[in-house]
């Protein structure tokens, strides 16, 4: 069973390599090739999975020792893997929405020349997001950690000749590098505390505890930047939205399924030592508050319709987030959700790409309208995926979100009412922008426009291929979360690797769920009193400062353009004539000094052998002088 | 008396030079296999070397020690551990690409009318050949003036190399860039010259307490003066040794090159040949660094301690700073050569953490950033003979033309920001670590060159490769089977050393022991264990 | 007399021979300068052999004027050639090459 | 010589006692004043079609055979072991003298080659010419001149000159009674001052440059008379070994009646000061340099070669005797002075140099750097000290030799090419010379695997080891200044296109040829096998002090 686990993760990355290497020849067959690497690791992960459920819970977990990687005196780092319940149900999670993913682009770059380089570079990002879930250490993790945003950048780069995609990769990576050096930081401070990284040493609650309270705080804050930067939460959440200028099956699966959800993963994984430390698990659940409304706002303002799905995934990755940093209580719910929102955002991804190619790759849902009629299928699975982000009753998101605004709410006194304040809130405006989303796109009226080219949309369904994987996604979204959630099964899964906590809440169950349902109403309400029964301008209208605001990603990029762009530009270029002009200046200036000497010194030489005579007969006098005077001395 | 192995590695590309040299101006191209084929011979030595080098044995191996010049008191004596075997490893290996990536590079030379006599090409590949021999002779040298010798003798070769067979590309013309060429030639052989000197007192001043302390008189053999240090027959005043060390270490540290002496690389790389800034970077400049580990650290271990502090600092300037700057350049050869800096600081980082990791990875560091600095130097230089341009915003879109160039300089970008699965992140992050578990501050400064370099990397892949084809792309060649066969190699060495470097580690890891056991150090022990003891 | 005052004379000639170098322009001039100087030594040599009551310093001093004999001919040899170009003995005047 | 001489006419009336004359010990020296005065005889009686053959064959036979006698006596460990003073305490035959003196007479012999080169300009008048006037006493290019040339007057005497020359500096270094050092001085002097004149072209510059040289030499060797005029006041003696003992404070006999003049510390600190401006101007050291350039710009080519390796070997052969025998007990006084003289030297040298235009100037101001240098380790005041600076000399004589006859290759219509800026380019037209070339400008930058290395390291090393650590820093400095002109030539040669119309390189007889071959070869192979020499430099290392080493 363990030699299964490398075959996991060999297969894809097999796949990319004979698909980046192999040339041309492959152009025919590669998709379908990469497609099958895919499958065949969702074939051993659910292998591992049955195996896994074969056993007792607390045996479940496996782990394979490959080889020594780099051993160095005092440093070993090895390529293992472990295998437990948390890893598992990442393993299923990536493999199966990869897998159908993977499908549905065989139909949706159908038509791209550079289709075979797609499907490696979907292949070597399974391959590594794989890496990461199962690595035992944390630098294994690390090299997982940093392949799936080399992946990321390559697919979000993928249309290399748009200068926005180009910018927006590169951007998405560097983000991402901010974060990995706060995994670095944290694996130094491990290995200088614990003298390893491998979580079976560093991952033990007695372990953890001989270290000091400061450093247990500094290794979870790093941990959290790295998940700020995968994660995209607040402040490294800029990235995300001009994500979207990735193929669309990009965006489903990396940006809103799996990859984003990584930091998600980290921090869960990272349980005994957050659970050490109060004060960083606060800042993760602030970090998951801030980032929780800073999406929804901005997924509220975007008329961009992968935008505006970008901010609701960096919302709910928020509510994640959140409900990690509550602890032991929240842990499961922050892996409920994101397996849940796994399938609902990878479902509205695919719908949403299904629209576009419908429509000339329209993204601006201003010049959408009455698509329900040309496009029944992607209605009802975009449908259905609405409906359980949203969390009606019943269906996926629900139970999830429940749980998590539960807990908030149980972290008890001040905290507890402003975190519970903050997700119900949270849940009121994601009603609010999906529904808003849902009318622009498939109801009202037909505001179309021929594309850059002059052609006219004739939307039409997407064909099977595509629509397959939509509806398998579709009912995980609407079965998932009653499946889960059904005398707490999911809980209990999971609980011997990340435990399980109860608290009692102010409020109980019920009055949460009836709280989020009323406020889950009042949002959708709202976006009908905006969108559904006034005719919607193709122009946004200009809007308040909010507004605005928000359509700007709250001034994110200005930001950082002012804090970090600007300066560092006026730092290089003031380095640049520093180097040329002090440093380099110095050396030039050395030689030019001596050169100027040399001119002056030779001008001694004026060609009269009397004033040689002169120079000699004043040597020889202070020869002899010295020489007495040395003497006297 | 057993084969002399190390001598003959170093002999290999000697002769091979004097034969390159020697064939007829009209055969340039039988030159040029000339030449490949010796370096392929060097190959062959040095594997040898590889093979019968014992990890686990003595510290130095393969000894040679002849008399050469007693009255100096110096040996002929060779020598190599793990260190050398991995730098003499790395030499060998570069040459033949580069080699063959400046297959045609000395042509154009040759067809100038006055050049007939000269033979352009049979000089560009027997100086290549002159250079690697001379390279291969100071790693292997375990007599300081012996390493003396060829540390400033390679600086002649090099010199005509860089001076001789310049970069056309410019953004000059080509009045203007004879100019700039011959200065970066001049600055270039200045520079080190002058180290070399300063060095050279103080080689002289070693000499002098060594005849004075030492019964055999004065010496220069490595291994007695270590010796002699650690049993107490060799003292130093704490001052004489700390101003010996400087005089070692300035002659490196320009050699390095090490923030503030190292205006000189950006000159040198950017003005000669891709190849030519390939040796100078990759390879020549790796003996500093490997004379700072060997000679500095082995021979006045007490001022090396006292010296660290600022030699930190010095180094975390230098990755900041060299990749700052490189942002900021707008010639992307010379933008290569300030992220070499920035990585020779990290190196310089390594070596003076005085931990095993830092030590370890500053030595894998050496081997991977020469690998990676080669394959994206390399690649570009492909790149500018193509256009003819070295400004970086004379290129864009070429990916769409050039998908293989655009991929491999990708892939070469990406281990230059240290990619993991590349040999370079296994270095840095143990530098990284090894800088950390002593001086926290430190690592964590050193972080910021991790994000700089990924900015600079893709910034130079975006505004070059991406974006609408211009028109300086469109015509572009993809590369063709000999850059090809340069390039694919190296990407291949670059993953491998990325996914399994235990050989390598296996070979360094005793003599970085030897090492850290010279400056008396041991690593820190990890916190949470020191607690529960 | 003290043959010390010869030694007082002897450094005073000396000395007028070298301000002499150091003044005069011709070439002829500033030569008869030198013998003058070196004539300043044979006066101290044997003003010292007389002092140490042995003959060195007087063999030496006939020696000396044998080689200044030699260096009167060569020194005018060079100099009238130098006239002969130049039409001018000044030593002023020879300086072609200077810097 | 003279104290003996003294004590001869004293003793004459008692009884007549002639001094024995080691006839085989001063045998090189000997037999090159011999050619040279037998060279006179051939100009006077050899028809002259015959002469440049006869006296070329003669010199060299002379100088070939004075080489051999230096080897036969050094093999009789007239070096070491048998070191004497021969001429009744005249001149020392020891191995600093045997040494230099075989190092003198290769350097002559190298020089004769290039002397005799008749092939680097067309002829004239359908003889060959080489560089020196046919009649330099004509005016230049003037009705006698002409006639002169079409007549065949060869200036066939400068080989006796040359002879004579090197006979005198062979006596210099080997000098142990300052009487015999001011002779040998003058003897060496004076066909120098001749031999500057002679140039064929560029007559002007020849003159002024011999008018200079001589009028300088003159006074110079005017303050070393009186020098030793004061010195043999203050020791009531001219020999070396009799004044050292009375420095030393153990004279051998001492007149009470004498006490009151002897022992007067000033006489010896200023005869002692003068004596060595003296030796310091014929060196070439700062600040009794100014002679330098322009006689070596003046110089014909082939006499600067001769002049810059063979006069600096003498001179420092002369002072390194001088402070070792005669005044190591003044060393705390003049020490001082000679490192200022060595850092002036080696640092003005240097300096001045970067802007030199003149390839002749810039080698002259080199030489005035390098002179720096060996003073670094003739301070060292040890045996190495001596042997470092002997074998620098040995090192530095050929490199200098073989760049001087590069120089007289490099022509245009004018004749020497010797502006800079017409070297641009010389490279890529002829690279073999050019990289000779470049060869003898990183020997003198001191590039290691040359011979320029192992002298300057050699030297360094002695200056450290006798705690002049100082000297040696200021020399490294000064290195790496002078590196910046050299290399500035390198680059002129090699990295410039070739100016049209620049100066063309000659082909040359075998005679250029060979002297440049064999500067080379010994430039390399003191450079990378220097231990043979080195070892022979050291066994030399030591001077012979007292007479009554003398051999019985």
């Amino acid at each position: 069973m363990e030699s299964l686990i490398g075959g996991l993760v060999a297969a894809p990355l097999l796949g990319a390599a004979v698909l980046l290497t192999g040339g041309r020849r492959l152009d025919r067959s590669g998709h379908w090739l990469g497609t099958a690497l895919a499958g065949l690791s969702f074939v051993f992960a659910a292998v591992l999975f049955f195996d896994m459920l074969g056993k007792d819970a607390e045996e479940r977990t496996l782990t394979s020792h490959l080889f020594s990687w780099v051993p160095v005196e005092g440093f070993q780092a090895d390529v293992a893997f472990q295998l437990d319940q948390l890893s598992m149900t990442f393993v299923l999670l990536v493999t199966s929405v990869g897998s159908l993913i993977h499908l549905y682009s065989v139909g949706y770059m159908a038509h791209d020349e550079r289709r075979r380089r797609f499907f490696g570079y979907l292949n070597l990002f399974m391959g590594a997001m794989l890496l990461l879930v199962l690595a035992d250490n944390y630098l294994l993790l690390y090299v997982g950690w940093e392949g799936v945003g080399l992946a990321s950048f390559l697919l979000i780069g993928f249309w290399q000749h748009k200068p926005s995609a180009a910018t927006a990769a590169k951007k998405a990576f560097i983000v991402n590098r901010v974060g990995d050096v706060g995994l670095a930081i944290a694996i130094f401070l491990m290995f200088t505390t614990f003298g390893s990284f491998a979580f079976s040493a560093v991952l033990d609650e007695q372990v953890a505890a001989g270290a000091g309270q400061a450093t247990l705080t500094g290794i979870g804050l790093m941990l959290l930047l790295a998940a700020c930067g995968k994660s995209a939460q607040v402040p490294l959440q800029s990235w995300l939205g001009d994500a979207m200028e990735g193929p669309t099956p990009v965006s489903a699966l990396i940006h809103a399924a799996t990859m984003v959800t990584a930091g998600v993963y980290l921090v869960v994984r990272s349980a005994d030592i957050f659970n050490l430390t109060p004060d960083a698990q606060l800042v993760v659940t602030i970090v998951g508050a801030a980032s929780l409304l800073f999406g929804a706002f901005v997924a509220c303002a975007k008329d961009d319709i992968k935008k505006s799905l970008a901010g609701s995934t960096m919302s709910q990755i928020g509510y994640m987030m959140l409900a990690a940093g509550l602890g032991p209580i929240g842990y499961v719910f922050a892996i409920m959700h994101l397996v849940t929102h796994g399938f609902f955002k990878a479902g509205l991804f695919l719908g949403a790409g299904s629209v576009m190619h419908a429509m000339n790759d329209e993204v601006d849902m201003r010049r959408y309208g009455a698509l329900r009629r040309h496009m029944p299928v992607t209605f009802v699975t975009f449908g259905l995926a609405y409906l359980a982000i949203i969390g009606f009753p019943g269906l996926s998101g629900f139970f999830s979100k429940d749980e998590i605004i539960y807990a908030a709410f149980a972290k008890g006194g001040t905290q507890g009412w402003i975190l519970g304040g903050v997700t119900l809130l949270g849940a009121a405006l994601t009603a609010y922008y999906m529904t808003r989303m849902m009318l622009l796109t498939f109801f009202g009226e037909k505001r179309w426009q021929p594309d850059a080219a002059g052609r006219e949309p004739h939307p039409h369904e997407a064909p099977r291929v595509m629509t397959i994987p939509m509806i398998v996604l579709a009912v995980g979204s609407v079965g998932a979360g009653a499946y889960f959630s059904l005398g707490e099964r999911f809980a209990h899964w999971l609980e011997p690797v990340t435990g399980l906590g109860h608290e009692e809440a102010p409020l109980s169950h019920g009055m949460v769920s009836l709280a989020a349902t009323a406020v889950m109403l009042i949002g959708v309400a709202g976006a009908w009193a905006q969108y559904g029964r006034r005719p919607v301008p193709l122009v946004a209208p200009a809007g308040r400062w909010v507004t605005r605001a928000a359509r700007r990603d709250l001034l994110q990029d200005d930001f950082n353009h002012a804090v970090l762009v600007r300066p560092g530009n006026y730092l290089t270029r003031g380095l640049v004539y520093v180097d040329h002009k002090l440093v380099d200046g110095v050396v030039n200036g050395t030689a030019a000094a001596f050169g100027g000497l040399s001119g002056r010194l030779r001008r001694v030489q004026n060609g009269f052998a009397r004033s040689y005579a002169v120079s000699m007969f004043g040597g020889a006098a202070v020869l002899v002088a010295a020489t007495l005077l040395m003497r006297a001395v | 008396m057993s084969f002399p192995l190390l001598t003959a590695t170093a002999v290999a590309p000697a002769l091979g030079a004097v034969v390159t040299a020697a064939v007829p101006s009209a055969r340039r191209t039988a030159a040029k296999w000339t030449a490949l084929a010796f370096s392929l011979i060097t190959v062959g030595l040095a594997a040898a070397v590889l093979i019968r080098f014992e990890p686990g044995g003595d510290r130095y191996q393969l000894t040679e020690s002849h008399s050469w010049i007693a009255d100096f008191g110096v040996r002929y004596e060779l020598g190599v551990d793990g260190i050398a075997v991995a730098m003499v490893a790395l030499t060998a290996v570069i040459v033949p690409f580069l080699i063959g990536a400046g297959w045609n590079d000395a042509d154009h030379a040759q067809d100038a009318p006055a050049a007939r006599r000269w033979r352009p090409t049979q000089g560009f590949f027997a100086l290549i050949l002159m250079v690697e021999a001379m390279v291969v002779m100071s790693f292997m040298a375990t007599d300081v003036f012996l390493f003396y010798i060829f540390f400033e003798a390679m600086l002649i070769p090099l010199y005509f190399l860089i001076g001789g067979f310049g970069d056309r590309a410019g953004e000059h013309p080509e009045s203007e860039q004879a100019k700039q060429r011959s200065y970066a030639a001049v600055k270039f052989l200045l520079y080190n010259l002058a180290g070399g000197l300063v060095m050279l007192a103080a080689v002289i001043g070693l000499y002098v307490v060594a005849a004075d302390d030492l019964a055999g008189g004065g010496t220069f053999s490595l291994q007695t003066l270590v010796e002699a240090r650690a049993s107490g027959e060799l003292t130093f005043a704490e001052s004489t040794e700390r101003w010996l060390f400087l005089g070692f270490f300035f002659a490196f540290a320009i050699k390095a090159p090490l923030w503030p002496v190292h205006t000189w690389l950006p000159n040198a790389m950017g003005e000669s040949t891709a190849p030519v800034a390939v040796l100078i970077t990759a390879v020549v400049d790796k003996v500093g660094t490997f004379a700072m580990l060997r000679f500095c650290l082995g021979l006045f271990p007490e001022a090396s301690v006292w010296a660290t502090p600022v030699v930190l600092v010095l180094a975390l300037v230098s990755i900041v700073y060299g990749a700052l700057l490189a942002l900021g350049q707008r010639d992307m050869k010379r933008l290569i050569a300030y992220a070499s800096i920035s990585h020779f600081g990290f190196i310089i980082l390594g070596i003076f953490a005085m931990t095993s990791q830092g030590q370890s990875g500053a030595t894998l560091y050496m081997i991977n950033h020469g690998v990676a600095t080669a394959a994206l130097m390399l690649v570009a230089g492909f790149l500018i003979s193509r256009r003819g341009s070295r400004l970086i915003g004379d290129y864009g879109g070429v990916q769409k033309t050039a998908p293989l160039l655009a991929g491999t300089f990708l892939v070469a970008g990406l281990a230059t920001l240290s990619l993991p699965g590349t040999g370079p992140f296994v270095s840095e992050f143990l530098v990284l670590v090894g800088t950390f578990s002593r001086y926290p501050v430190a690592g964590i400064v050193a972080c910021t060159g991790i994000v700089l370099a990924a900015l600079y990397v893709l910034i130079l892949y975006q505004r070059t490769m991406t974006g609408p084809v211009t028109e300086a792309a469109g015509k572009m060649r993809d590369l063709r089977p000999r850059e090809l066969a340069v390039v694919t190699p190296l990407i291949a060495l670059l993953i491998f050393l990325g996914v399994f470097p235990k050989p390598l580690t296996d070979i360094v890891n005793p003599a970085v022991n030897h090492t850290m056991s010279d400056v008396g150090k041991t690593d820190p022990a990890p916190a949470e264990l020191e607690a529960r003891k | 007399m003290s043959p010390e005052n010869y030694l007082y004379l002897s450094a005073l000639l000396f000395t007028i021979g070298a301000c002499g170098v150091l003044i005069r322009r011709n070439a002829i001039v500033v030569f008869m300068c030198i013998e003058l100087m070196l004539n300043a030594a044979n006066l101290a040599l044997v003003a010292f052999s007389r002092m140490h009551g042995n003959l060195d310093g007087q063999i030496a001093a006939f020696f000396v004027m044998v080689v200044a004999a030699a260096e009167v001919v060569v020194g005018l040899a060079i100099i009238v050639m130098l006239y002969r170009s130049r039409h001018s003995a000044s030593v002023d005047d020879a300086s072609l090459m200077k810097l | 010589m003279s104290s003996d001489v003294s004590s001869l006419v004293t003793l004459a009336q008692t009884e007549p006692v002639f001094p024995e004359i080691q006839w085989a010990a001063l045998s090189p020296t000997l037999i090159v004043l011999g050619a040279a005065t037998l060279g006179i005889l051939v100009e006077a009686f050899v028809p002259r079609r015959a002469r440049y053959a006869t006296q070329l064959v003669l010199s060299v036979l002379a100088l070939a055979a004075a080489f051999s006698a230096v080897i036969v006596l050094a093999v009789g460990d007239y070096g070491t072991s048998e070191a004497l003073i021969a001429g009744a305490g005249a001149i020392a035959v020891d191995g600093p003298a045997l040494f230099l003196q075989g190092v003198l007479a290769l350097v002559a012999l190298v020089s004769v080659f290039l002397f005799a080169e008749r092939r680097l300009d067309p002829a004239e008048h359908g003889r060959p010419v080489d560089s020196f006037a046919a009649q330099p006493a004509a005016l230049p290019g003037g009705p006698a001149e002409q006639q002169a040339v079409r007549a065949g007057w060869m200036t066939t005497d400068v080989f006796p000159l040359l002879l004579f020359a090197t006979g005198g500096m062979m006596i210099f270094p080997a000098a142990n009674d300052l009487l015999v050092l001011f002779i040998a001085l003058e003897v060496l002097s004076l066909p120098l001052y001749m031999l500057c004149a002679l140039a064929r072209r560029r007559r002007l510059l020849s003159q002024e440059a011999a008018v200079k040289y001589f009028l300088l030499g003159a006074f110079a060797s005017a303050f070393l008379l009186f020098g030793i005029a004061l010195l043999y006041g203050y020791a009531g003696s001219l020999g070396y070994a009799r004044i050292a003992a009375v420095i030393g404070g153990t004279p051998p006999e001492l007149d009470p009646a004498l006490a009151a003049t002897m022992g007067n510390d000033a006489l010896l600190l200023i005869g002692g000061a003068m004596v060595l401006m003296g030796l310091l101007f014929k060196v070439g050291a700062v600040p009794f340099h100014m002679w330098t350039p322009d006689v070596y710009q003046g110089a014909p080519t082939p006499v600067t070669g001769f002049m810059a390796a063979a006069t600096k070997v003498a001179a420092f052969g002369a002072l390194l005797r001088l402070l070792y025998v005669v005044l190591p007990g003044l060393r705390w006084d003049w020490e001082p002075v000679l490192w200022g003289v060595a850092i002036l030297s080696m640092v003005a040298g240097a300096v001045i140099a970067i802007t030199q235009t003149d390839v002749k100037r810039l080698l002259a101001y080199s030489s005035i750097a390098h002179s720096g240098f060996i003073l670094a380790g003739v301070i060292a005041v040890s045996p190495d000290g001596v042997s470092s600076a002997l074998f620098y000399l040995a090192a530095y004589s050929f490199v200098t030799l073989g760049a001087f006859a590069v120089v007289t290759l490099v022509r245009d219509p004018q004749g020497e090419a010797t502006h800079l800026s017409k070297w641009a380019g010389l490279g890529r037209r002829s690279p073999l010379l050019a990289g000779v070339f470049a060869l003898f400008l990183l020997a003198f930058a001191g590039i290691p695997l040359t011979s320029g290395f192992a002298g300057k390291f050699a030297v360094f090393r002695a200056a450290a080891d006798a705690g002049a650590m100082g000297l040696v820093v200021v020399g490294v400095a000064a290195s790496a200044i002078a590196a910046f002109f050299y290399v500035r030539v390198i680059v002129l040669m090699f990295f410039s296109d070739p100016q049209p119309g620049g100066p063309s390189v000659v082909i040359p007889s075998p005679l250029t040829v060979s002297v440049v071959g064999l500067a080379a070869v010994v430039t390399l192979v003191l450079g990378i096998a220097p231990q043979y020499f080195l070892d022979l430099a050291g066994q030399a290392g030591v001077f012979v002090q007292q007479a009554a080493a003398t051999a019985r």
